[in-house]
C-alpha cells in the first residue's frame, strides 16, 4: 500500500522540469526494440497487454492443475490422493489463483491492449506506471505461489480466508502470510492500473469520441476500473489488519481480546462482491463487441447496455452481506441484503436480453468467437439464476457453503468470465499477433469445453442440494455423492482436453502460419466495428498513423457501410481504402525503461522480509528506493535524442509523452 | 516532446490562467480567510472537550455538533484549498463518488454490526 | 487555455495526430491533465482506505468499552483521558495551518514568486514535521501509560489508523522536500505550478483525513 | 490449415459444420433426457444430507419457498437457453448469404423497458415470499419447548451439546456428536464456538447457522417424527473440516424424557479387579487431562463466573471451559464421555460406535480410535506456533491390554436404565 500511496506522486515530483540527470550514469534509457530486453523494459501498452495475457494463461494452467487435483481427490469417496492438509492448500490456491491471477489479469490484458486502441489513443496515460502494474502483479503472483516451496505449505484458509481461522494459532504455516502479502501486491497493481486506465479513457479519446460513442467493451472496462479503484482499498485494509495480526501481534481478529470475527467478513465481502463484477464485466464487454460484429447488426439498445453496466457497478456495492446470510448478522440486515441482491438480476437480465435482441434478425456467422459468445449468454444465465436462488436468504441457508454455491460461481466465472475471455482471445488474436487461430480447432475447443464444463459443474447443483458441503477433502460412500462426483471429475478431464486443444491450436495455427509464409489476416478480418480494426494487424507500435476523427458510435463500421432506405447496410467504401497503413515513422513514443521492473522487484523482497526476517527487507527496500529514484530522474528519452535545449528531457517526463500522444478532445467528460 | 508541451501540459488551473495575477491576490486573501474560519471551527471543536463549561442539556448534541463542524471543515478545505470549487466538475464527481461510497458502505457495515445499539453482550 | 469548442475540433486537421504532439495548444478531453485526474482518482480511492480503518477503530473502541471482561483494561479505565485533547487540538491546528501555507505556496508559484513560494513551502514542511513530532510524542506517552500496539483491540486499531495517517504525512513531507530541493535548483517554475498543486492536493487530503480523525477518534465519545 | 490463417473476409462462409444447429429436435431430446436424469439424481434415498426432503417445520417452510423460486428460475432458464438456440438456428448466416445485410435495428426503448420491468416484478414477488419466510424463521415459535434448551458449542473438529433443562441458564449435562431432541416441539439452540467459525447444519431440520467465537447465534429446530438426521459443519474450520459432522436424533417426548433422566445420572464405578476397573484406572491416569466422566473426575478449568455472560478474560482456561460459563461438566477440550454408550456415532459423528439396529458395540472402531486416532481423522494435537493447545486427540500410545481394558470400561458407560 505504501506503494500505492507514493506512486502517483513520483510523477508530479519530476514532472517536466529541468535538465536531464542521469543518476550515477547507470541504466540509461534502454534502446532495444526486440529480444527479451524489449519486453522487460517495454512501456508499450500492447506489449504489456500481451504479457498480462501470457502470465494469466500460465497461471490458468497452474490453477487448472490444482482443480484437477481437487477433482481426482473427489472422484471417489474416502479419496486418498491428497491429505486433508494438502487438499486445503490446493483448493485455496486454486480459488485465489483463478480469481486474482487468471481472470483479473486476463481482463487486464484485454483492457491494456484494447482501451487505447478503442478510444483512439497512442498509449495509456502513464506508460511506465502501466509497466510497473504488470511487474507488480507478476511479482505478487509469483510471490504468492512461492509459498508452496518457502511457506512451509501454501495458504490453507480458503480464498476468502475467514478470521480467526486465518490467525497464527489456527494456520501456523506461513501460507496465510503469503496470501496476505501476495494479494496486497497484486491488489496494488490493480489499483494503479485502474487509475491509469480511467485517466486514459477519460482524457485521451480521439476527437469526436464522446463517452457515448465509446464501444461497449470500453464502457464495461471503465466501470470495472472504477470498481477496482474503490474496492481495492477495502481489501487492502483487511489484508493489512491480517498481516499486522500475524506478523506484529495486533489484535484485530484476536477473539480472546474481544475482537469480532465478522469484521474480516465484512471487509472481505465489501471488496468481494464488487470483485465478482470486476470479473464478469470485461467478459460482458467482449461479448458485446463480438455479437454485433458477427450478427452484422449494431448492438441492440446501446444506452441500455451502458447504463445497465453502470447500474450493476453501483448496485454491486450494496449486496455484500449476501455472502453472510448464515453468519448471524440479524434478520433485518438479512432481509435488506436479500432484496438488494435480487434486484441485481434486473440490469443483468437487460444485458442478456439485449444480446439476444442483437442476434435477433441478424445474419449470424457462427465462427469460434461467436460460439463462445453465445455460450456465455446461455451459460452465464444458468449461473445468474442460481445466484438469484441464493439471494433468497432462507433458501441460501440450505445452500451456502455447499456445492450448489460451487456450481453457481463456476457457471458465472467459467461459463461467464472465462468463456468470454476465450471468445475475446479468438476474436482479437489476429489483431494482436497478425495471425488467425484455426477456426475448426476453435470449434472443437468450444464444443469440448461446453460439454466438459456442463458435465463438471452441472452435477454440482445436484450434489449441493443433496447436501455435499464444499471444502471437504472427502466424503463417505453412504452419503450418496459418489455418482455425481464421478461425473464431475470426468467432466474436469474433458475440460482439460479442451484446454489442451486450445494450446495445440495456438501452436499449430502459429506453425502453419509460419509455413504459409506468414500471411497477414488484414486489418479487419471480421468486418468489425470499432477503431482497433482500422489499423493494421498486428497493431503497429504507434497504434495510429493519425488519430482518427470520430463522428458516430461504431465509426469504423459507418465508414465502411451506409444504410439504404430499408435500413439495410450497404457498402460505401472498401476496407482496404479506409484502414490506416501503419507506416508513419515520425511518431514519438515513450521510451522503454528499466525502472518499472526494478521498482516492482523490490516489493516482493520486502514482502519476504515482513514474513521471515526484517533483514531480508533491506535489499528490497534499497532496490525499491533505487527504482523510485531512477524513475523520478530518468530522462524522458534516450540521451541525445530530442535534446534540443538544456531544459529538455525533464525528469519523469515520459508519462507526459503520453499526454502529448493524447488526441485533442472536444468535449468534457460526463462522469457520474 | 517539446518544452512547450511539458509546460502547457502541466500548467494546470486553466481557469486561473485566464485571469491575471490579481485574481491570485484575491485568492490568497480567500485562503487566509478560510484558514481563519478553520481555526475558529477547530477551536469550537476543542471546546466540547471542556464539558464542565456547558450546561448539561447541550452536551447531548455534542456529537452532532462535532460532525457538523467536521463536515464544514472538510468542505472548506476540499472546496477552497483543493480548488474543487473552481476546478472541473469531473474531479468533484470522482472525489465525491469515493466519499459517498465510503460513507454509505461503512455506515451500513457498522449498522449491521449493531454499532448504534447498546453494548453487545453474549446472552446466557 | 479555453476548452476547444465543437467547431474547433471539427475544423482540426484530420491528421492532427503526430502533428499534435509538437503542437503546444492541445489538451486532454476533460481539460484536466492526466496527472491531476490521476491524483484525484487516487484520493477518491483513499477515502475507502481511511473509511475502513476509521470504521474498524470505531467498532473496536465500542467493543472494548462494552465487552464483558474488559472493564478494567487501561484504556477504558482512563476513558477519554488517555487522549490529551488540548495537545491534539494544537497539533490539529498545526496541520490545518500547513494546508494554508501549502496553498499559498502554490499560489505564489503560479505568479512565479519564487521567494514566497519557497518560504511557504518550507513553512509547510515545518508545520507538517511538527505535527508528526507531536504524533510520535503522543505514541510514546501512550506506550508509557501501558498502551502498546498489542495491548488490546482498541490500541491495535488506534495505532494502525493514526499510524497510516502518519505514514501519509511522512510521504507528503518527502514529496514537499523534493519540491523544495527542485525549487532551489530553479526547476520549479510557474509553468510547473501544477506539479506543486498536485503535491498540494495530496497534502490537503492528508489534512482533511485528520479533520475527520480528530473529531471521530478523539472528540466524539 | 492455410485457408484458416488467411484472413480474407470473402473466404468466410457458412460451412457444413454448422449443420448441427439444424437438428434442434435432437438437442431438445438430449437436454430433456439430461434433465430427467438429473431429477432422478435428486431423489433422497440413501442421501442422508439432502436438503430436498425436509423433516421439520423450519426446513419445510424453506422448502416451500425454494420450490417456486426454482420454478421461476427454471422458466427463465428454458426461455433464455432455448431462446439462444432458437435465435442461433433461425438467424444463422446460411450459405450464399455473405453479402446479405440485415436491417440495422438500434434498439427499441419500449421493449427494453419491458424486459427491465417484468423481471423486476417477478423478483418483487419472490422478495415478498422471502420476507414472509424470514419472519417465520426468525420469530420464536409459540410452542417452543420450555423444558429444554441446547447450547451448541463448535470446536475443532467436533460438537458439544450442553443441555439446559428448564431453560434456567445452568447446564445440566453435556454430550457430544449426537444431539437428542424431542419431536413435535421446536427446540431452541444457542450456539457459539470455542476457536474458529463453524456452521451448524442439519439439512433435514433447518438451514445452517454459523457459530463464531465471541458471538452467539440462535436457531430453532423441530423434527416432526422420530429419526436420525445427519449434519455437517459447513464453514471451513481447518484441517478436519470435512470430518466435522453431527447427528440430530429426534425421540418421542417419552423416550426423550427417559434419555434425559439417564444422562442426569453419574457414571457407575466398575467393580475392583475387573477389566473395566483397570480401564477406569488407565482412563484416570492418561485421559482425564482432556476428557471428563461425571462421577470420575471434574473439569480442570472450573469456570469462575456464574453470570450468564460471556467472559473470556475472566476465564482461567480459554480453550478449556465452555464459552457458556456455568457448565461444570464440560471437559477440557474433548468430548464428555459420561454416557458414551448411549451414542451410536462418535468422532465427529463420522464413525459407528454402536449399531443403530442391534445396539452392538463396534469394537473395531473404538479400539482403532484408541490405538491411533490419526487414522480416523486428521488432527493436529501437537502445539504449534501461536497455539499451545493443539487440536484433536493425540495418539496416547496405549498398549493392546490397555486398549482392551478401556473398551471394557467404556462398554459400561451407560446409565442404568439404558
Ligand atoms: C463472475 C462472478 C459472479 C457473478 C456475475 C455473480 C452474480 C450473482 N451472484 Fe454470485 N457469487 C460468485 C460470483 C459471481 N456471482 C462467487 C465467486 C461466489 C462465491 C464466493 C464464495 O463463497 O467462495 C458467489 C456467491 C453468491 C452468493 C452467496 C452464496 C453463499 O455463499 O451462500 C449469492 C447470494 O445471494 C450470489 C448471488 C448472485 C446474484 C444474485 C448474482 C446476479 O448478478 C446474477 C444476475 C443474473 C441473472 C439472474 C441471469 C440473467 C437474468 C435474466 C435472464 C433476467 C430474468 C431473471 C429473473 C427474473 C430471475 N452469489
Ligand atoms: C475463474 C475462476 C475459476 C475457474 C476457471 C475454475 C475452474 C475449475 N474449478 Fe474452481 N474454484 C474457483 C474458481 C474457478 N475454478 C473458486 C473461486 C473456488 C473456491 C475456492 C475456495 O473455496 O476457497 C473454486 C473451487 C473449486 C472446487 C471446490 C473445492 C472445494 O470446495 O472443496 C472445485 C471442485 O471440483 C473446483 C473445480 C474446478 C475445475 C474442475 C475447474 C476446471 O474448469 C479447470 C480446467 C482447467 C484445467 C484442467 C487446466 C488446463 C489443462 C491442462 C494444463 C491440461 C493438463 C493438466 C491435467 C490433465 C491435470 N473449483
Ligand atoms: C489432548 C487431549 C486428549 C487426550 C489426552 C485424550 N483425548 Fe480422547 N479425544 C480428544 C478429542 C479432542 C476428541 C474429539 C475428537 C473428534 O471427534 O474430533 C476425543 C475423542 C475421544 C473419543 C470419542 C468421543 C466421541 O464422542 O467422539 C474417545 C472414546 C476418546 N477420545 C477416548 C480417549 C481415551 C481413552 C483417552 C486416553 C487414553 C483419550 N481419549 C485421551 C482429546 C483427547
Ligand atoms: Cu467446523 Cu467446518
Ligand atoms: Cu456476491
Amino acid at each position: 500500500m505504501a506503494l500505492v500511496e507514493r506512486e502517483p506522486l513520483a510523477l508530479p515530483t519530476g514532472a517536466g522540469t529541468g535538465v536531464a540527470i542521469e543518476p550515477l550514469g547507470v541504466l540509461a534509457r534502454p534502446r532495444t526494440k526486440d529480444g527479451w530486453r524489449s519486453w522487460v523494459t517495454t512501456v508499450d501498452h500492447k506489449k504489456i497487454g500481451i504479457m498480462y495475457g501470457a502470465a494469466a494463461l500460465l497461471f490458468f494452467l497452474v490453477g487448472g492443475f490444482e482443480a484437477m487435483l481437487i477433482r481426482i481427490q473427489l472422484a471417489q469417496p474416502n479419496g486418498t490422493v491428497l491429505s486433508a492438509d494438502l487438499f486445503n492448500q490446493v483448493y485455496t490456491m486454486h480459488g485465489v489463483t483463478m480469481v486474482f491471477l487468471v481472470i483479473m489479469p486476463m481482463a487486464a490484458a484485454f483492457a491494456n491492449y484494447l482501451l487505447p486502441l478503442q478510444v483512439g489513443a497512442r498509449d495509456v496515460a502513464f506508460p511506465r506506471l502501466n509497466a510497473f502494474s504488470f511487474w507488480l502483479f507478476l511479482g505478487g503472483g509469483v510471490f504468492f505461489n512461492s509459498s508452496w516451496l518457502l511457506g512451509g505449505g501454501a495458504a490453507d484458509c480458503g480464498w476468502f480466508c475467514y478470521a480467526p481461522n486465518s490467525g497464527v494459532a489456527f494456520s501456523p504455516t506461513h501460507g496465510v502470510d503469503f496470501y496476505s502479502v501476495g494479494l496486497q501486491l497484486a491488489g496494488a497493481a490493480s489499483l494503479i492500473g485502474a487509475v491509469n486506465l480511467i485517466v486514459t479513457v477519460l482524457n485521451m479519446r480521439a476527437p469526436g469520441m464522446t463517452l457515448f460513442r465509446m464501444p461497449v467493451f470500453t464502457w464495461m472496462q471503465l466501470v470495472v476500473q472504477f470498481l477496482l479503484l474503490f474496492s481495492m482499498p477495502v481489501i487492502t485494509v483487511a489484508l493489512f489488519l491480517l498481516t499486522f495480526d500475524r506478523s506484529f501481534g495486533a489484535n484485530f481478529f484476536n477473539v480472546e481480546q474481544g475482537a469480532d470475527p465478522l469484521l474480516w467478513q465484512h471487509l472481505f465481502w465489501i471488496f468481494g462482491h464488487p470483485e465478482v463484477y470486476i470479473l464478469i464485466l470485461p467478459s460482458f464487454g467482449i461479448v458485446s463487441e463480438i455479437i454485433p460484429t458477427m450478427s452484422r447488426k449494431p448492438i441492440y439498445g446501446y444506452p441500455f447496455m451502458v447504463f445497465s453496466g453502470i447500474a450493476i457497478g453501483f448496485m454491486g456495492w450494496g449486496v455484500w452481506a449476501h455472502h453472510m446470510f448464515a453468519s448471524g448478522i440479524g434478520p433485518i440486515s438479512v432481509a435488506a441484503f436479500s432484496i438488494s441482491t435480487m434486484f441485481i438480476a434486473v440490469p443483468t437480465g437487460v444485458k442478456i436480453l439485449n444480446w439476444m435482441a442483437t442476434m435477433w434478425g441478424g445474419k449470424i456467422t457462427f465462427n469460434t468467437p461467436m460460439l463462445f459468445s453465445a455460450g456465455v449468454v446461455a451459460m452465464f444465465t444458468i449461473g445468474g439464476l442460481s445466484g438469484v436462488t441464493h439471494a433468497v436468504a432462507p433458501a441460501d441457508t440450505q445452500q451456502t457453503d455447499t456445492y450448489y454455491i460451487v456450481a453457481h460461481f463456476h457457471y458465472v466465472l467459467f461459463g461467464g468470465a472465462l468463456l468470454g475471455l476465450f471468445a475475446g482471445m479468438y476474436f482479437w488474436w489476429p489483431k494482436v499477433f497478425g495471425l488467425m487461430l484455426n477456426d475448426r480447432l476453435g470449434k472443437v475447443h468450444f464444443w469440448i469445453i461446453l460439454v466438459g464444463f456442463n458435465l463438471t459443474f452441472g452435477p454440482m447443483h445436484i450434489l449441493g442440494l443433496q447436501g455435499m458441503s464444499r471444502r471437504i477433502q472427502t466424503y463417505q460412500p453412504t452419503d450418496g455423492f459418489t455418482l455425481w462426483n464421478r461425473v464431475a471429475s470426468f467432466g474436469a478431464l474433458v475440460i482439460a482436453v479442451a484446454v489442451l486443444v486450445f494450446l495445440y491450436n495456438i501452436y499449430s495455427s502459429w506453425s502453419s502460419w509460419k509455413k504459409a509464409g506468414r500471411p497477414n489476416p488484414g486489418a479487419d478480418p471480421w468486418d468489425a466495428r470499432s477503431l482497433e480494426w482500422s489499423i493494421p494487424s498486428p497493431a503497429p507500435e504507434h497504434n495510429f498513423d493519425f488519430v482518427p476523427e470520430i463522428h458516430a458510435q461504431d465509426d469504423f463500421w459507418h465508414r465502411k457501410y451506409g444504410e439504404d432506405d430499408k435500413g439495410r447496410a450497404v457498402r460505401i467504401a472498401s476496407t482496404e481504402d479506409i484502414v490506416q497503413k501503419g507506416d508513419a515513422t515520425d511518431v514519438h513514443l515513450p521510451s522503454p525503461s528499466f525502472y518499472p521492473l526494478i521498482l516492482a522487484a523490490g516489493l516482493p523482497i520486502i514482502g519476504y522480509g515482513v514474513i521471515f526476517n526484517r533483514f531480508i527487507a533491506i535489499p528490497g527496500l534499497l532496490l525499491f528506493l533505487f527504482g523510485l529514484f531512477g524513475w523520478a530522474f530518468e530522462p524522458a528519452t534516450e540521451p541525445g535524442d530530442h535534446a534540443e535545449d538544456g531544459t529538455h528531457g525533464g525528469t519523469g517526463g515520459d508519462d507526459h509523452d503520453a499526454a502529448a500522444l493524447a488526441a485533442p478532445g472536444n468535449e468534457e467528460a460526463h462522469v457520474g | 516532446m517539446s518544452v512547450e508541451t511539458v509546460a502547457t501540459a502541466t500548467a494546470g488551473h486553466p481557469e486561473h490562467a485566464e485571469h491575471g495575477a490579481e485574481v491570485h491576490e484575491s485568492h490568497d486573501r480567500t485562503y487566509v480567510k478560510i484558514a481563519a474560519i478553520l481555526a475558529v471551527l477547530t477551536f469550537m471543536e476543542m471546546l466540547t472537550y471542556f464539558e464542565s463549561i456547558f450546561p448539561d442539556a447541550i452536551e447531548r448534541y455534542f456529537a452532532l455538533a462535532l460532525l457538523v463542524l467536521m463536515s464544514t471543515k472538510f468542505y472548506l478545505i476540499s472546496a477552497y484549498f483543493m480548488h474543487l470549487r473552481w476546478d472541473k466538475p469531473v474531479l468533484r464527481r470522482v472525489f465525491l463518488t469515493g466519499i459517498v461510497i465510503a460513507v454509505v458502505v461503512y455506515l451500513v457495515a457498522l449498522t449491521v454490526f449493531n454499532f448504534w445499539n447498546g453494548p453487545e453482550v453474549m446472552p446466557r | 487555455m479555453r476548452r476547444p469548442t465543437l467547431a474547433d475540433t471539427l475544423t482540426a486537421p484530420a491528421e492532427g495526430g503526430h502533428a499534435a504532439h509538437h503542437d503546444p495548444g492541445h489538451e486532454t478531453n476533460t481539460g484536466i491533465t492526466n496527472e491531476k485526474l490521476g491524483m484525484w482518482l487516487f484520493l477518491g480511492s483513499e477515502c475507502l482506505l481511511f473509511g475502513g480503518l476509521i470504521s474498524t477503530f470505531l467498532l473496536y473502541k465500542k467493543k472494548l468499552n462494552t465487552f464483558p471482561g474488559f472493564e478494567n483494561t487501561s484504556i477504558v479505565k482512563l476513558g477519554r483521558n488517555v487522549f490529551d485533547i488540548p495537545f491534539t487540538s494544537v497539533s490539529s491546528f498545526v496541520l490545518l495551518m500547513s494546508s494554508l501555507t501549502m496553498v499559498l505556496a502554490v499560489s505564489a508559484l503560479t505568479r512565479d514568486d519564487q521567494r514566497r513560494m519557497r518560504t511557504w513551502l518550507l513553512a509547510t514542511v515545518f508545520l507538517g514535521a511538527t505535527f508528526l513530532a507531536g504524533q510520535v510524542y503522543e505514541f510514546t506517552a501512550f506506550v508509557k501509560e501501558g498502551l502498546g500496539y498489542t495491548t488490546n483491540i482498541f490500541s491495535s486499531a488506534f495505532y494502525t489508523l493514526t499510524g497510516f495517517h502518519g505514514a501519509h504525512v511522512l510521504i507528503g513531507l518527502v514529496i514537499l522536500m523534493t519540491m523544495f530541493a527542485r525549487s532551489l535548483q530553479g526547476k520549479l517554475r510557474a509553468r510547473n505550478a501544477e506539479t506543486l498543486e498536485i503535491a498540494g492536493l495530496y497534502w490537503h487530503f492528508v489534512d482533511v483525513v485528520w479533520v475527520v480523525i480528530f473529531v471521530v477518534v478523539y472528540l466524539i465519545k | 490449415m492455410n485457408e484458416m490463417v488467411n484472413g480474407e473476409v470473402e473466404k468466410r462462409k457458412m460451412s457444413p459444420k454448422y449443420e448441427y444447429l439444424g437438428q434442434p429436435r435432437r438437442q431438445v431430446t438430449i437436454l430433456l433426457g439430461m434433465m430427467l436424469f438429473a431429477l432422478a439424481g435428486c431423489s433422497s434415498a440413501g442421501r442422508p444430507l439432502t436438503t430436498l426432503e425436509p423433516r421439520g417445520v423450519a426446513a419445510s417452510s424453506i422448502h416451500n419457498l425454494v420450490v417456486p423460486v426454482f420454478v421461476v428460475a427454471g422458466v427463465v432458464f428454458v426461455f433464455i437457453n432455448f431462446g439462444v438456440l432458437y435465435v442461433a438456428f433461425r438467424f444463422r448466416r446460411r450459405a450464399g448469404e455473405q453479402d446479405v445485410f440485415p436491417e440495422q435495428v438500434h434498439g427499441n426503448t419500449k421493449l427494453e423497458l419491458g424486459w427491465t420491468i417484468i423481471p423486476a416484478l417477478v423478483l418483487a414477488g419472490i422478495a415478498v415470499g422471502t420476507i414472509a419466510t424470514l419472519i417465520t424463521l426468525n420469530a420464536e415459535p409459540d410452542n417452543m419447548a420450555q423444558d429444554v434448551e441446547i447450547r451448541v458449542v463448535g470446536q475443532q473438529w467436533w460438537w458439544a451439546f450442553e443441555y439446559d433443562l428448564g431453560r434456567d441458564g445452568t447446564v445440566d449435562f453435556v454430550t457430544a456428536n449426537e444431539m437428542i431432541i424431542p419431536t413435535g416441539t421446536p427446540v431452541n439452540l444457542v450456539m457459539t464456538s470455542r476457536d474458529v467459525i463453524h456452521s451448524f447444519w442439519i439439512p433435514a431440520l433447518n438451514g445452517k447457522k454459523d457459530v463464531a467465537p465471541g458471538r452467539v447465534s440462535k436457531l430453532w429446530m423441530q423434527a416432526d417424527k422420530p429419526g436420525r438426521f445427519l449434519g455437517q459443519c459447513t464453514e471451513f474450520c481447518g484441517l478436519s473440516h470435512g470430518y466435522m459432522r453431527m447427528m440430530a436424533v429426534a425421540k418421542s417426548p417419552g423416550d426423550f424424557d427417559q434419555w434425559v433422566a439417564g444422562q442426569m445420572t453419574k457414571a457407575a464405578i466398575p467393580e475392583a479387579g475387573t477389566a473395566a476397573r483397570r480401564g477406569l484406572e488407565t482412563f484416570t491416569s492418561t485421559c482425564t487431562g482432556c476428557h471428563l466422566i461425571n462421577g470420575v473426575n471434574t473439569a480442570d478449568c472450573t469456570p469462575i463466573s456464574t453470570e450468564k455472560q460471556y467472559d473470556p478474560k475472566a476465564n482461567t482456561c480459554w480453550m478449556g471451559a465452555s464459552p457458556f460459563t456455568s457448565a461444570a461438566q464440560v471437559s477440557g477440550a474433548a468430548p464428555n464421555l459420561t454416557h458414551l454408550m448411549t451414542r451410536y456415532v462418535f468422532v465427529g459423528a463420522l464413525y459407528e460406535l454402536r449399531n443403530v439396529e442391534t445396539g452392538a458395540l463396534n469394537v473395531n472402531n473404538l479400539e482403532g480410535w484408541l490405538r491411533n486416532p490419526g487414522d480416523y481423522k486428521p488432527m493436529a494435537p501437537d502445539p504449534t506456533r501461536g497455539n499451545t493447545y493443539g487440536r484433536g486427540m493425540p495418539n496416547m500410545k496405549l498398549t493392546e491390554d490397555q486398549i482392551d481394558d478401556l473398551v471394557a470400561y467404556f462398554s459400561t458407560l451407560a446409565p442404568p436404565s439404558a
